[in-house]
């Protein structure tokens, strides 16, 4: 794995489902982020954008290429990050 | 073939784990999971309840993730196989509009003790109710809301 | 109506115990306890074993004392409304010959609180076992055995 | 309620299920016993017309008009008794 300088972006599909949906009004969107971004610097670049998603205060979940995952993970080019509110099926 | 060799610690390649947007037939459900050699299948059958805290629902959504809830159905019925002296595991999630009495979702678990899918039955629509990703949205009247769970699956 | 009113302290008009010499559907059971106002089914179905103690079972015949068995699961259904916040009770349990893996009884227990479905259900077959006068025997290709019940039902 | 001299007799109706049927090779039996007889006093008279129900042992089960009954239950005229081994349903 070579090392990339931090100004390299890559880009990382975000997935909303459930109320975090209908906060943003979309459930995709194709971000450009830091190669050295987290879920937690994504995520904060997201309540920029769409600032609705402040209402659900630390309750939002994540989950990268469909695994649940905390905020410091760091995400690859093209992953998969879904956000979304505890669930509810069943 | 014995008794034991139905008792798998892995997920058996008999179990099923879906998600649908047609009606589900528990008593289907229930009957794929049986093994010649078993003795008891246990179900849960959850549906659409009309009333939730006095408010009267009129109709429900669900929502999924769909590919990562049939993953996390997936990583539960393994886990139920490591925890639980079952045989088969079958779970199949309803999405899209449903009407008030509507299955949403069906878990049913043969094993050759009947303790032991008691069990796992009941273990596993507490899981499921925590981890995969789907959402319900109740629809009121004068209103919607979706419902949120109150526990954290952080793994 | 409120959402505790379905809760039953005594046998609920809509519960039933049968017997039946025809083939039982537990989808058909399952979904005859579902009342309105209810979250959750549970559902046992029990049925013919194949293998018993390393023996292959050709089929089986249950034989039923009738009228004492519906009275004994009528008892059994107004215990476990007491004992447990459950809606309705279905118990239909089949007499006669049965082949491998045809279902032999069905219990389904209804509640707004599935916990309490899952303990009913699970108390309702353990004391049906114990009490509801139901004999099985068990027919192998040389020869057949009466099997005996090891409780005393003793009340 | 009169009482009766103890040389009076009574009719019960006997039935037998499971296994027990098989050692009586009868299902049904209408028996004449003393107007004071019990479940115990009826077994044991049966036990000498069908042999073949010592085998049970002590295991058997008693049901008067179909309501489990221990041994001393008093017996009515025209009382069914059930005798059965332990059930076996499920």
């Amino acid at each position: 794995m070579t090392s990339r300088p931090p100004d390299e972006t890559i880009v990382v599909r975000i997935l909303f489902f459930g109320g975090a949906r209908d906060a943003t009004s979309a459930s995709e969107v194709d971000l450009h982020v830091p190669s050295t971004a987290t879920v937690k610097v994504v995520f904060d670049k997201l309540t920029e954008r769409f600032p609705d998603l402040q209402r659900f205060g630390r309750s939002l979940l994540f989950a990268v290429n469909r695994e649940y995952a905390g905020p410091d993970v760091k995400l690859e080019a093209n992953d998969e990050l879904a956000i979304f509110p505890p669930v509810s099926g069943g | 073939m014995s008794e034991q060799n139905t008792v798998c610690d892995y997920r058996c390649p008999l179990d099923f784990f879906e998600l649908t947007k047609e009606p589900i037939d528990v008593g289907a459900v229930a009957r794929r999971v049986v093994p010649r050699e078993c003795g008891a299948t246990v179900s849960l059958d959850g549906y659409a309840r009309e009333w939730t805290k006095g408010r009267k629902t009129e109709y429900l959504v669900y929502e999924a993730y769909d590919r990562m809830a049939i993953t996390e159905m997936e990583r539960l019925g393994r886990d139920a196989h490591k925890r639980f002296e079952i045989a088969h595991v079958g779970i199949v999630h309803r999405t899209g509009r449903l009407e008030i009495g509507d299955t949403s979702v069906v878990i049913s678990v043969s094993a050759p003790h009947r303790r032991a899918a008691f069990e796992a039955c009941q273990w596993l629509i507490s899981e499921l109710k925590k981890t995969v990703p789907i959402w319900k949205k109740e629809v009121f009247s004068d209103g919607e809301v979706w419902v949120e769970g109150d526990s954290n699956p952080d793994t």
